[in-house]
């Protein structure tokens, strides 16, 4: 398994709000083609994690890479960090895939446009192909028909699914999808599971922070279960649901059903 | 007794061309439409900037704009705009001088602009804040996650998204900037208010020249509201029926 | 109608700057050039006219406050039928409400106010029967022709926003009254109107500061305000500036006084939800 | 040559200053003003401003000059500066026909009298009537006053006889009101004639305008546009 | 059972909506003591039914009879019935208590004031006596310590139990209840029920529309199942819900569980 490249590599990640200390030194390797998923309970900092990852929140000490290259960082004089060459940065979001829970599509752009965004206006691709190219993911999560629909005039599925598309037309190295069905009713929550599934068949590398235990076990390689800051048991979803060995998994996976 | 009653509805008095005063009028309402547009497009101006440097600006800035809009809009237009119209060409000729030109000649449509525009920019600095406040974080942090820089998230995101929730407010601006207008007339600009009064005045019928320059305006107001809708209905484009 | 009172509350000045966090480092050096720029003006300008006048100030502030109560109130007064009608009435009624609102909001006030008063007021002494009646010694007055003008303006713009109030009262609410057993007066009495002055009370703050930067356009029409004393100064000084700037001043603070006193009145009834 | 700007007070002031249905003005002092620019080779434009507003404006720069039949006053020399007069009038009281007053303190106490604005005449009635008893309301246009005259809402008229002769021969006025008299002259507050008035300091133009007056004085320009409008001297003693 | 006096007689009761033939015939007695559960599928006519009652929808045909006093009805001219005495309506409004769905206390007043509104200001009871008959009631439904609040910052299920003490202070005849539970969260259902159910034990007149079959099985000593507009089957709650005898309500029973 570890043959294969690094796509993502955090080491020693540590994130402070004020006295509040989220992340207490996490790290977490993830290959390509790898499905990490992220587990534990409200508050113990996954969101933070993944926010980390991309610098939508800047982490307090420890480093990112991606694909082998590690984003550069500063001190910001008030005891953080902050990066050293915002280009960089820049260039490393654009081929990161990121779903939201809330799926923050652009109200003011229909889904067709919401899609290739991304890659004509930061990647430089050609809008013709970049079209092309977005109509075939569309196509590919089931939303050919609604390209030229506003997002609000879509159910949350169907937004969480062209989400999910927007994300895929940046041809990203990782997908990051924070708890992509949390905000959904119970039924449209399998259509956005089925559309993820099928990515995780193609070896996709996705990290994603879910609640849906049955579906993490179905179908991420890795299982990482956060507590308080750290990582406090990490192995395949059989040992992980199967034999969890700490006291806190234990009891979180007997919470959950 | 004194006026001849013949005379409120002489009609020929608003013929377009003279004697009749139709086309004095006519002026008067361009003038009125020329600042009111000109004025507007400046307070568009100092509105975007104002609510960008409220929203995002240093706390110098922030404390300044909050000084601006603060005052503007808590005295009243009428005494801003002879301030303004005195103060304001008055400073700038001084300012020019201290650097070295000459003074300039600032036309009294010049003038008419920039006391309109000064007004208006404080309102739309609040509307436009209001409006980009009003654009939900996500959608900014997306666009962030997808790599864009802070000008392209203004261009491509903010500003477009933006847009629906400052248009009832930058219509309502619009109103009252051709509204507005009418109160130059007291710094004797010849807008439509002025020469309405000096028709008036000249011919003695008043109640014809007021009514005639009361449909002018609204005739304006009932225009620009069609326009309004037009745009308004474009750019809610991509919004839910209710919002 | 959303838009409309988002406006009001936008464009008005309902809040006023909150002191707190007054003394960072940037606001002490901010306020030391204000008050530079204060001593500035007090010391190179001159004030030497301010003892002559002021108790002519006074009298002026005390029209201008006069003006903008009475207008206020009486336009309220009106504003609520013009709602109700909009909301309610008849369609001819409802026709007339609305196009009262419509044309008194899309004309000036100013050209309001010289219609009413040259215009009107002009033909008035044409008729014997009105200049013999005992409502003359006002007509010949100014300010009669100001309060009229005021109060249509307000109860226009404020019959807008109630029309918005008395439609947002939820159906269920009237519908209980009903249910109840009360008479169809009594439902709008006790329920539907307090509920609507309710709602539109934070846009009546905005309004009547919009009101009070109204009144001095009937020094226009010789009613003599704060604004036509000051005018007199200017003109008998040939001073450009200083009284200008102490005109200014004074409509701040008035205009302050009616921002915290709304903000009292408000903060006694709960509004969350409402 | 360099552009004056010729302050004119943005109202109907006939018979010196009016506008006409095309926006044009005329009146005498209209004809003046062209005359003494003609004479003084001065590139002059009309530029219409607010009377109450019109020393500022001078000042402000917004004018350079005033031609608005300014009377030359001790008060106003302390802000702006005048040419010699170019024309003069007694000042009268008007009021409506077959009302029994005069021009005198004694018989207008109790009375409501009209004035222009920031005129001598407003300073004049303060003084001599509102002293004694008399309302002064201020209008902010002549016409204004002479309009309320005839509505009935003021019970005289302060003005220029002159201004005033036009109004009593025009429709309006010929119909109710009628002349009750001069007023006894003050020269402290009535002004020493009207001139035009001037930013302090400009010697240079006042020069060339005083010399314009006394050349078309001279060379009988002034009396022949003056015919046109009056059939006495309008320059006075 | 037959002896107690009739408090509420509806005969043939029709109600159409323009072409929409809501209630076809309905005819429904209610005892004194009675505690009446309407269910139905939803649009059968149920809240249309109850509504219709107190007139706050006014009958197409059939009479109303409450308290032995019959609603005078006249031809309305466009084929609809009218109120002869629009008097009449109002004092036998007076003394129905009727408790909304959606509660509809008013905004503007006091949980206090709303309970006294009515007593004083349409029965015309003295102002202390009501205030003290008030607290009481208020007292009883534990709402006491939140007299002079708000209903703006009560949570919903205080609401509807504030609702309920303003029906109960006209001392109503009948209580009529529209889903009192429905726009409550699952654990303000509870607290809503409780009181409801002590009304039932004091023999208290009730007529409810519910949604919560185990409650109205508990609560009610007779159960109507409304379809398509005519009473489809009614009885007492064990039959009703023991031994349906229709295929529709077999079918609406097994598909509530
Ligand atoms: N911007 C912030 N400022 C201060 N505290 C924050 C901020 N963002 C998150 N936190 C705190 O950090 C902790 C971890 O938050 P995080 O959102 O990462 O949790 P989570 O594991 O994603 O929880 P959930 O499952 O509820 O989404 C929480 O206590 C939260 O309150
Ligand atoms: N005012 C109205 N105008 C037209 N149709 C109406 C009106 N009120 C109700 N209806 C229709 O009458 C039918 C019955 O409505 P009703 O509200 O009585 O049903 P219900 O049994 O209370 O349903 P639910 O359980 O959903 O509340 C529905 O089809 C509804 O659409
Ligand atoms: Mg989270
Ligand atoms: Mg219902």
């Amino acid at each position: 398994m570890t043959d294969r490249a690094e796509a993502i590599a955090v080491e020693n990640l540590h994130k402070r709000f004020g006295p509040l200390e989220v992340l207490k030194g996490v790290s977490l390797t993830a290959r390509e083609g790898d499905v990490i998923a992220i587990i534990g309970g409200s508050g113990s900092g996954k969101s933070t994690f993944l926010r980390c990852i991309n610098m939508l929140e800047l982490p307090s000490a420890g480093t990112v890479t991606i694909h082998g290259e590690q984003i550069a960082m500063k001190k910001d004089g008030r005891g953080g960090l902050m990066p050293a060459d915002r280009r960089q940065v820049q260039r490393i979001r654009s081929r990161l895939g990121m779903v939201f829970q809330s799926f923050n599509l652009w109200q003011h752009m229909t889904i067709l446009q919401n899609v290739i965004e991304a890659p004509v206006h930061v990647l430089g691709v050609a809008r013709a192909e970049a079209i092309e190219r977005a109509e075939t993911i569309l196509r590919r999560v089931g939303l050919f028909e609604k390209r030229d629909a506003y997002p609000a005039f879509l159910s949350g599925g169907q937004q969480q699914r062209a989400a999910i598309a927007r994300a895929l037309a940046v041809q990203p190295h990782v997908m990051l999808f924070d708890e992509p069905t949390s905000a959904l009713d119970p039924e449209l929550v399998g259509e956005v599971l089925s559309v993820i599934g099928d990515l995780a068949k193609e070896k996709r590398t996705m990290i994603l922070v879910t609640h849906e235990m049955k579906f993490a076990r179905n179908v991420a390689n890795h299982i990482v279960f956060l507590a308080n800051g750290v990582i406090e048991e990490q192995g395949p979803p059989e040992e992980i649901f199967g034999a969890p060995k700490s006291e806190r998994l234990k009891k979180f996976i007997s919470s959950i059903h | 007794m004194a006026a001849d009653p013949g005379t409120l509805i002489d009609w020929s008095l608003l013929a377009l061309s003279p004697p009749g005063w139709g086309g004095v009028l006519l002026g008067g309402l361009l003038n009125s439409i020329k600042i009111a547009v000109g004025g507007y497009a400046l307070g568009l101006a100092l509105g975007t900037g104002g609510a960008f440097g409220k929203l995002y600006g240093g706390p110098v800035l922030k404390d300044l704009l909050e000084v601006y809009t603060t005052l503007v809009r808590a005295i009243p237009e009428l005494v801003l705009i002879l301030l303004l119209y005195y103060a304001g060409t008055d400073l700038l000729n001084q300012m020019l001088a201290a650097m070295g030109y000459g003074p300039v000649d600032i036309s009294g449509l010049a003038a008419g602009i920039f006391v309109i525009g000064v007004v208006q920019g404080a309102y739309s600095t609040e509307v436009l804040r209001g409006a980009i406040k009003a654009v939900p974080a996500g959608q900014i942090e997306a666009a962030r996650a997808y790599g864009m820089s802070p000008a392209q998230i203004m261009r491509r995101i903010t500003l477009p998204a933006m847009l629906p929730h400052a248009i009832p407010g930058l219509s309502n601006l619009w109103l009252i900037a051709t509204k507005d207008t009418a109160l130059l007339a007291v710094v004797g600009f010849s807008e439509l208010t002025l020469v309405t009064r000096q028709a008036a005045g000249s011919t003695k019928a008043y109640l014809l020249f007021f009514c005639a320059a009361g449909a002018l305006y609204l005739a304006l107001t009932l225009v620009s509201n069609v326009v309004i809708r037009i745009i308004e209905a474009r750019a809610r484009r991509g919004m839910a029926a209710t919002a | 109608m959303s838009g409309e009172t988002s406006t009001i509350e936008v464009t008005a000045l309902t809040d006023l700057p909150s002191g707190r966090d007054l003394l960072k480092p940037h606001r002490i050096a901010l306020i030391a050039i204000a008050a530079v720029m204060v001593f500035c003006i007090a010391w190179f300008m001159r004030w030497d006219w301010l003892p002559e006048y002021a108790g002519r100030l006074a009298q002026g502030v005390w029209v201008t406050l006069l003006m903008l109560f009475s207008t206020a109130s009486l336009g309220f007064l009106f504003a609520v039928p013009l709602g109700l009608v909009q909301v309610t009435g008849p369609w001819p009624l409802k026709m007339l409400a609305k196009g009262f609102c419509t044309v008194i909001r899309g004309t000036p006030l100013l050209l309001q106010l010289w219609l009413l008063y040259y215009g009107l007021g002009s033909l008035f002494p044409q008729y014997p029967e009105i200049r013999q009646s005992f409502l003359w010694p006002y007509l010949r007055e100014a300010w009669p022709y100001g309060v009229a003008a005021l109060t249509i303006s307000f109860a226009a713009y404020e019959g807008e926003v109630m029309r918005g109030a008395f439609a947002g009262v939820p159906a269920g609410e009237l519908e209980a009254a009903r249910a109840y057993g009360m008479s169809r007066w009594k439902v709008f009495r006790r329920i539907w109107l307090p509920r609507a002055v309710h709602r539109a009370l934070p846009t009546l703050n905005g309004e009547t500061v919009l009101q009070l930067k109204s009144t001095p356009l009937v020094a226009t029409i010789t009613v003599v305000d704060v604004y036509a004393v000051i005018s007199k100064i200017r003109q008998t000084t040939y001073l450009t500036y200083e009284p200008l700037l102490f005109l200014a001043l004074i409509y701040l603070c008035l205009t302050a006084i009616l921002v915290v006193a709304f903000r009292t009145l408000e903060n006694k009834i709960p509004t969350r939800g409402a | 040559a360099e552009q004056i700007k010729v302050g004119f007070a943005a109202e109907p002031y006939p018979p010196f200053a009016s506008p006409d249905a095309s926006g044009n003005w005329e009146g005498w002092e209209v004809d003046f003003m062209k005359a003494i620019c003609a004479e003084a080779k001065l590139d002059c434009v009309i530029t219409p401003v607010a009377w109450d507003g019109i020393i500022p404006a001078l000042t402000t720069n917004k004018i350079d000059m005033i031609v608005g039949s300014m009377s030359i006053t001790a008060e106003r020399l302390k802000t702006i500066d005048f040419s010699d007069k170019y024309y003069n009038t007694p000042t009268g009281i008007i009021g409506p026909k077959g009302a029994a007053f005069d021009a005198t303190p004694e018989s207008l106490a109790g009375k409501t009298i009209g004035v222009q604005v920031a005129t001598i005449h407003q300073a004049y009635a303060d003084k001599y009537f509102g002293g004694a008893g008399a309302t002064v309301k201020e209008y902010q246009t002549q016409d204004e006053a002479n309009n309320d005259l005839a509505a009935g809402r003021v019970d005289a008229v302060q003005a220029d006889a002159i201004a005033l002769d036009a109004f009593l021969q025009s429709d309006q006025g010929k119909d109710c009101c009628e002349h009750k008299g001069n007023v006894k002259d003050d020269p402290e507050i009535l002004g020493a004639g009207v001139g035009v008035g001037l930013r302090k300091g400009e010697t240079e133009l006042k020069d060339k305008i005083n010399a314009a007056i006394k050349a078309i004085r001279a060379n009988g320009t002034y009396d022949a546009f003056s015919k046109k409008y009056f059939d006495f001297d309008i320059y006075g003693g």
